[in-house]
């Protein structure tokens, strides 16, 4: 408590002192108010941390208006996991800001920007910490609100108006939704407390759960409700798109597992419907992925594919709760979780740093960057570290948590429907294909914007930028290679014995090879080396338009 | 305990005041139908003469004085002057409804109100149900006017049929106080000069319906 | 004898008022006969909120007036509450707006008499209304108020608007001599229940049980025409738009923010007659119908609109429904809600029209598509537009969603069915208002248009409108809902 | 202390035989087409060759290929501890998790990929965007048919499968024996081998792993050479040791391991064959002809799941 309302404070505070000052093109205010927001991100980060490993829920009232009426907090493991995610990515996010910021437009959106961010991530926090219905809801509201002012940002162009309209379309169709539920849950319980909704017959179970799960699921992006996503996440500033796709489906997220676990008595057809959509979205997310020329957009299809996998996740902790197997099923939704907070971590990474990129080349059209590496050889690295980890490989963080959903996968040998385990299978072969394609996508990704000659004017003269903009990513960045090497670890820390290969081992190994192979080189080969130039075919010079790899990406089957 | 002679004879004007109705669904010049309005209102005022004479509350002569002054002379005398000075003398549009059509269908409006109307009202007190009956039906049938017209100023006339079936059906069913009948009746007249002026204005050049409004303020805070 | 002052009040504005504005020919916009002419407004209008505010504090309610004919109760007190506030807003906003309209030539100097004297007795009948017992009276009182609105609108004197005028009239006026008929019903079923008729609302709640269920529907029914078209229910809405988007933006203040009040109020009384007779739940059924049908008229007439006026103005038709259906419901809840939402939605669509006034005067149009740099040249007006859509549409911060939430909740009882449908009704007025204000405020253009100022009693209204948004929401937990508790008890449920 | 050991002699067995297997099947592609074919070391002779070698860069170039071929060895080699070859050990840490097995050789391809991408020039885009696609869509198959052994087996580590196979007699189970054709067809393609790829040609518009690797000459091509053979070793050491995992050391002997080791190469020995006969008997396919093969590998699979479920 004692941390939670001053960060609250904090970050109502940084969204009026820019408010208040609107008019003044100052940037000391906006520098306050980003820092305002990564300390009451830092604090929450502990004390998320704190709940987190005590794992002593915090229950409290904040205001009661009436009876039964009011603003409570209530903070469990399950919230503090998606309070830490909220504050780690703000954190990364303010230092970011401080130098991206000041280069959108004119000082009235500066100050704009600052301000709606603040309350944007105060939204998500209070939406996460409430206690009830109501006040989830209202800040549920406020976070939808917040988010669209943002991504109606540029709102002179036509592009964003259309984004705009799209994106406030679908979140009220959100609300619609979770209104829907949560008015048929209130009218069963009679209060809007949180509480086991045991009282109600299967079917009405259903019906709460059907809309539950597109109303979250349309902000959580799931086909067929993603339309918004792409265009929303490429039109507001990078900035904010690292948080909204970073964070802001993982709220929905939230709020689904939350209805899942604590509330609702779930079924096995419900779990067979997440993930039926999971495996959906991710196999179609990522194919757009791969069709996807502007990066942004890029990125935000590819948060369709993770919102896919975690559901995948989710579906899986569902049946088998049904079939009445914990351990599978606490795996399954661990997975889940822990591919959520990863997705937030690497997916804020790659959208900070295609937004360094986007910055300096004023284009989001990949075909035009090209050679980057040389020029921004920090944001490259940062953006390759990010492009690991969202490629789930080893023993980046993305790794681990795909590697539990497979291994659940796997072991639905103890399930006893064989039609329900056929059912796995397809599952598992097609969560095997998208995994695959996103690496070939980041492959792409990677190589066209940064790798081979520059194919523009903007790309041979590109410059590193600002160290805000490298130092935020590089926390997140840093925070990737933990969570993966260090999985095993943190989950024996917490109490939780998974079944899942220690990455530090592993990473031992590797740094043992690594070594090995230096010395041995060293010791061997010749070390001589030298320059030429890239064997162009006999013609005198290398035309820079050959090195876009052509588009064979055949659509399996 | 009424005298059957009563009986007869209100029965007989009902109809008639049905009939002038009819007569002006179908009528096509507008003064014509100024003077079918004014017999209908007389029709009226007999009634509620006829309705004092037998159960002697003066509330019912008022009304029928109040009706013979307003109705019977002022309303239609107002109508004609104004009506000397706009265009046109035939309304010949129709909406939705022709004139034959809108008979047929207030013959049908008759009997449903009949139906309605025969569900509520006490039964045995013939004269009572065919009263309201045939109140409820002018107003109706007054309501067709308003939407079967095109000319503003046959819309009024609709309007001041409507107004007439209330007249009917209130001194059939209940007799509202005169305080409250007067107001309610000023309140029309008002009304009705506000609608005329305003047809005017749709009819004619919009600076010249301004100085027609002006001259209706002056009158109106005479 | 308070009531007595209003009447003195009002009384002592219109004989100073009446004669000053029947001298107006030609004047100038800047004259000493216009300020006085608005001066007196203020006053009378401030007067009224003065009065309404010590009835509040200090007078022990309810209190009849006039052999019942009038009488104060809180809700009476509530609504006229609501009405003054909107109109002392209107009146100072008016002073600015009715001189721009003058310099633009829109209004003919030969018609400012002629609005002022309206105007105020508009404010006097509908102070009136609210504090009739007798419904035979009350229903005099509406008539009147239709009458003067009516000349209010035909003041600028464009064809249009008198088209618009004469639909608002001839629609609402033949659906409230149906009301009569209805009120005749009433009276006459008293007669039968107590010997004597009486139309009076506080007799009419003592003997309501006795009536028969099927007269009693059938005069409701027929009262309920009147007071629905007034409100502008479906079928009765017809008018509504037109009247609105033609208006002067202060008249269509006054036409949304009070007018429609005054049928919703009629209403209410009337159900609260209705709960206590057997025949509650048939007259709940046709009200929510009612209201849902309106919902969806509105909704779906909203979506191709590119007026911004007529998008308002259908936004009201669809609040209006979702009142309807809050008093339909019946319960303590729904009501307490429904009132709190009457307030909410004066003050918001006054916040609505006064900024598109403004914009209205920059650019001479309420098409979307006619307003290039809007957020550039009248922050105020665009971002009075902007919240005041959000919080129409009930999106959190807006106290709206509080009073929106809490009838949905009440509907959900009712039938899940209804409440989805309601909700998808909601999602498509939101995306409505969503498109319309993206594509008005995105247009550009580099001309250079010079910009309007606003006179500062245009903007004040709307900074004070603000305010009293978010005050609404923390005035509820600080003694609006005490009286909100008093007035349902007090209407019996 | 017996895990350190593990480590070293699977290592070491592995660098060792990797270069031979290599050349074990050209110089069956050799016989099979009536030529003398190189001799049987001459992958050794060629590796030391290119570590005297300078290494040459591409002025496009950035530290993308300097140390893509040190990962891909490392990643590779780590892969190798995944897969026993002649010892079977206890399980540590997770060490011969299927999944992260694949994975680890994905991360190999992965960065292999970029060197591709990296010289700016025409053909390595081309390999590493056709090698990205084809391990796409090969990757369903590779996995079902891992989760099909993990689903008659019921475990998913390398090391206890094999133990396990090497427990029963004769085949654990005959639907063994379905996987094993996918398995080698997956292996076919993560090997690079017609009908998917061509190891032999150089300069021709179908070639995908040899374009990826264009650019790198000297000790970087070595380890680039050296890594693709260790991945060739470890596939066919996973079947091999599924479907006739006899003579595999459970215990650490020197007499055990070199019988394993013995064992192992006579094994390897048919698998080369074999392999070597398949590529001289089949054509290159067109790239949009593969998915059919892949289809192939993945209906097996799936026929096991099944087949198994069903008995």
């Amino acid at each position: 408590m004692a941390l939670l309302v001053p960060s609250l404070i904090a970050y109502a505070l940084a969204c009026l002192l820019p408010l208040v000052f609107l008019r003044k093109d100052n940037k000391a205010i906006r520098q306050v108010s980003y820092g305002l927001i990564l300390i009451a991100s830092a604090f929450l980060t502990i004390l998320a941390l704190k709940i987190f490993i005590s794992n002593q829920p915090i229950s409290a009232v904040l205001l009661q208006i009436t009876p039964g009426l009011g603003f409570s907090v209530f903070l469990d493991r399950l919230a503090a996991l998606f309070i830490f995610i909220i504050a780690i990515v703000s954190v990364s996010f303010a230092i970011y800001s401080f130098n991206y910021a000041e280069h959108t437009g004119s000082h009235i959106r500066k100050n704009l920007l600052a301000a709606f961010s603040g309350l944007f991530i105060l939204s998500m926090v209070l939406f996460v910490a409430s206690g009830n219905i109501f006040s989830q809801l209202l800040f549920w509201e406020l976070m939808s609100l917040t988010s669209f002012f943002l991504v109606m940002f540029d709102y002179e162009k036509q592009e964003t108006q259309k984004s705009g309209l799209f994106y406030f379309v679908m979140t009220q169709m959100s609300t619609l939704f979770l209104m829907f539920a949560f008015i048929l849950i209130y009218n069963i319980t009679g209060s809007f407390d949180l509480q086991p909704l045991s009282g109600a017959s299967p079917a009405m179970q259903g019906v709460i759960f059907v809309s539950l799960f597109i109303g979250f699921g349309i902000k959580a992006g799931i086909m067929p409700f993603h339309k918004w996503l792409p265009y929303a996440h490429s039109a507001s500033p990078s900035n904010v798109s690292a948080l909204m796709s970073g964070v802001m489906i993982k709220v929905a997220i939230y709020g689904l597992v939350r209805y899942l676990v604590f509330v609702l008595e779930p079924e096995l057809w419900w779990g067979v419907v997440i993930l039926v959509f999971g495996v959906v979205s991710a196999l179609l997310g990522v194919i757009y992925a791969l069709k996807e020329h502007d990066i942004k957009r890029l990125l935000a299809y590819h948060s369709i594919e993770n919102i896919g996998i975690i559901l995948i996740g989710i579906g899986l902790y569902v049946i088998f709760r049904a079939y009445g197997l914990p351990e599978l099923a606490f795996l399954s939704l661990a997975a889940a979780l822990f591919h959520t907070l990863n997705h937030a971590l690497f997916k804020s990474l790659l959208f900070m740093t295609a937004g360094s990129v986007v910055m300096v080349m004023s284009t989001r059209n990949i075909e035009k960057m090209g050679g980057l590496i040389k020029k921004m050889p920090y944001t490259a690295t940062l953006f390759l570290i990010g492009a690991v980890a969202i490629s789930a490989l080893p023993p980046l963080n993305g790794f681990v948590s795909e590697l539990m959903i497979f291994q659940a996968f796997f072991q639905s040998f103890s399930l006893g429907s064989p039609s329900l385990i056929i059912l796995l299978f397809i599952g598992l072969s097609l969560f095997a294909l998208t995994s695959a394609l996103a690496a070939a996508c980041f492959v792409k990704a990677f190589g066209i914007i940064f790798l081979a000659t520059p194919r523009s004017e903007e790309a041979a003269n590109a410059r590193e930028v600002a160290p805000g903009m490298i130092i935020g990513p590089a926390i997140l960045a840093a925070l990737c290679f933990l969570f993966g090497i260090g999985s095993y670890q943190i989950f024996t820390y917490l109490g939780y014995h998974l079944p899942i290969p220690d990455m530090l081992v592993i990473s031992l190994i590797l740094i043992g090879f690594l070594a090995a192979f230096l010395l041995a080189m060293r010791l061997v080969s010749n070390r001589q080396k030298r320059f030429s130039d890239t064997w162009a075919c006999g013609l005198p010079a290398l035309m820079p338009a050959w090195n876009t790899p052509l588009p064979v990406f055949p659509t399996p089957y | 305990m009424i005298s059957p002679l009563l009986v007869t004879l209100t029965k007989l004007i009902l109809v008639l005041v049905l009939f002038s109705a009819l007569l002006i669904i179908l009528q096509r010049n507008i003064s014509s139908l100024f003077n079918l309005y004014g017999a209908q209102s007389l029709l009226m005022a007999i009634l509620a003469f006829m309705l004092f004479a037998h159960n002697g509350q003066v509330v019912l002569l008022a009304l029928a004085i109040l009706t013979i002054i307003t109705k019977v002379v002022i309303i239609p005398y107002t109508l004609h002057k104004v009506q000397a000075g706009a265009a046109i003398k035939r309304d010949v549009e129709f909406r939705y409804l022709t004139p034959v059509s809108s008979v047929i269908i207030g013959i049908v409006l008759i009997f449903f109100v009949y139906y309605v109307l025969g569900k509520v009202l006490p039964t045995g007190d013939t004269l009572l149900t065919m009263g309201a009956v045939i109140g409820v039906s002018l107003s109706l049938m007054g309501m067709m006017i308003i939407f079967s017209r095109k000319k503003v100023i046959t819309k009024v006339i609709g309007y001041l049929v409507m107004e007439n079936g209330i007249l009917l059906f209130s001194l059939f069913m209940a007799e509202l106080p005169f305080i409250i009948e007067l107001l309610i009746i000023v309140d029309l007249i008002i009304f009705i000069m506000l609608a005329v002026v305003l047809a005017l204005g749709i009819d004619s050049t919009v600076e010249d319906f301004n100085s027609r409004l002006t001259a209706f303020t002056t009158w109106l805070k005479r | 004898m308070i009531l007595l002052s209003y009447i003195i009040f009002g009384a002592i504005i219109t004989a100073v008022l009446l004669p000053l504005a029947l001298r107006s020919r030609n004047v100038s916009a800047n004259s000493t006969f216009l300020n006085n002419l608005n001066f007196l407004t203020i006053v009378h209008s401030a007067g009224y909120l003065g009065i309404t505010l010590y009835i509040m504090l200090r007078v022990p309610l309810p209190a009849y007036y006039f052999k019942h004919y009038l009488f104060i109760d809180s809700l009476a007190v509530y609504e006229v509450l609501i009405t003054s506030v909107i109109f002392l807003l209107a009146s100072v906003y008016g002073h600015g707006y009715i001189k721009s309209l003058l310099r633009a030539g829109e209004l003919k100097a030969e018609m400012l008499g002629l609005y002022y004297s309206c105007f105020n007795l508009l404010m006097a009948s509908i102070v009136f209304a609210f504090f009739s017992n007798n419904l035979a009276l009350f229903w005099i009182l509406l008539e009147l108020t239709t009458l003067f609105s009516a000349v209010l609108i035909v003041t600028l004197g464009a064809r249009e608007n008198i088209v618009a005028a004469l639909k608002y009239v001839f629609i609402a006026s033949t659906a409230m001599l149906f009301s009569v008929v209805g009120l005749i019903i009433l009276f006459s079923m008293t007669k039968q229940v107590n010997g004597t008729g009486t139309l009076n609302w506080s007799e009419l709640m003592q003997s309501a049980a006795a009536f028969s269920p099927s007269a009693f529907v059938l005069a409701f029914a027929f009262i309920f025409i009147g007071f629905a078209a007034k409100a502008g229910i479906i079928p009765f809405h017809t008018w509504l738009p037109q009247a609105h988007a033609k208006a002067p933006s202060v008249v269509s203040t006054i036409l949304s923010g009070v007018l429609l009040n005054c049928g919703i109020y009629g209403i209410l009384r009337l159900y609260a007659i209705a709960a206590r007779t057997p025949s509650q739940h048939t007259v709940s059924v046709i009200l929510i119908i009612f209201g849902v049908l309106s919902m969806a008229l509105a909704a779906f007439s909203m979506l191709p609109r590119s007026n911004i006026k007529k998008l308002i103005a259908f936004s009201s038709i669809e609040h209006m429904g979702l009142m309807l259906v809050g008093i339909g419901l019946g319960t303590f809840t729904a009501i307490y809600w429904t009132l709190f939402h009457i307030l909410l939605h004066s003050l918001i669509k006054a916040l609505l029209f006064f900024s598109a006034g403004i914009l209205h005067r920059q650019y001479e149009s309420n098409k979307m598509l006619e307003m290039p740099n809007a957020l550039r040249l009248q922050p105020l007006a665009s971002w009075g537009l902007i919240i005041g859509s959000i919080a129409i549409l009930g999106i959190p911060p807006s106290p709206v969603f509080l009073s929106k939430l809490f009838i949905l909740i009440q509907v959900g009882a009712y039938s899940p069915p209804v409440l989805f449908l309601v909700l998808v009704l909601f999602l498509i007025v939101a995306g409505a208002f969503t498109f319309l204000l993206i594509r008005a405020f995105s247009r550009h253009t580099d001309d250079n248009i010079p910009t309007y100022h606003a006179h500062w009693t245009m903007r004040m209204p709307i900074v004070a409108l603000f305010v009293m948004i978010i005050g609404a929401g923390i005035y509820l937990y600080t003694g609006l809902g005490d009286i909100l508790t008093q007035i349902v008890t007090g209407l019996g449920f | 202390m017996s895990f350190i050991i593990y480590v070293l002699i699977n290592t070491v067995f592995v660098l060792l035989i990797s270069p031979l297997l290599m050349g074990l099947i050209k110089k069956v592609k050799a016989l099979a087409q009536g030529r003398r074919g190189v001799p049987l070391l001459q992958i050794y002779f060629l590796l030391a060759k290119l570590l005297k070698k300078e290494n040459v860069y591409s002025t496009n170039s950035s530290f993308i290929t300097r140390i893509a071929p040190y990962l891909n060895i490392t990643f590779t080699a780590a892969a190798s501890l995944f897969v026993p070859l002649v010892f079977i050990p206890d399980p540590v840490a997770g060490i011969g998790n299927v999944i992260l097995f694949l994975y680890l050789l994905v991360m190999a391809k992965f960065f292999m990929a970029l060197a591709g991408l990296d010289a700016g020039s025409a053909f390595g885009g081309m390999g590493s965007s056709r090698e990205m696609s084809i391990s796409a869509v090969i990757e369903p198959g590779v996995i079902i048919v891992v989760a099909a052994i993990a689903f008659v087996l019921k475990t998913y580590n390398i090391p206890q499968m094999f133990a396990l196979t090497l427990a029963s007699p004769i085949f654990n189970s005959a639907t063994l024996l379905l996987i094993s054709i996918s398995l080698f067809i997956v292996l076919i393609t993560e090997t690079s081998r017609v009908p998917v790829d061509n190891p032999e040609t150089h300069l021709e518009l179908t070639m995908v792993h040899e374009a990826m690797i264009l650019e790198y000459t000297g000790p970087n091509l070595a380890l680039m050479e050296m890594s693709h053979a260790i991945k060739q070793t470890l596939l066919m050491g996973l079947l091999i040791n599924i479907l006739f995992p006899w003579g595999l050391a459970t215990a650490l002997t020197p007499g055990g391991l070199l019988l394993a080791a013995l064992m192992f190469f006579v094994k390897s020995l048919v698998l080369a064959v074999i392999i070597g006969l398949f590529e001289s008997l089949t054509a290159k396919w067109r790239l949009f002809a593969l998915p059919k093969l892949f289809m192939l590998a993945y209906a097996l699979a799936f026929l096991t799941i099944v087949v198994e479920l069903l008995v």
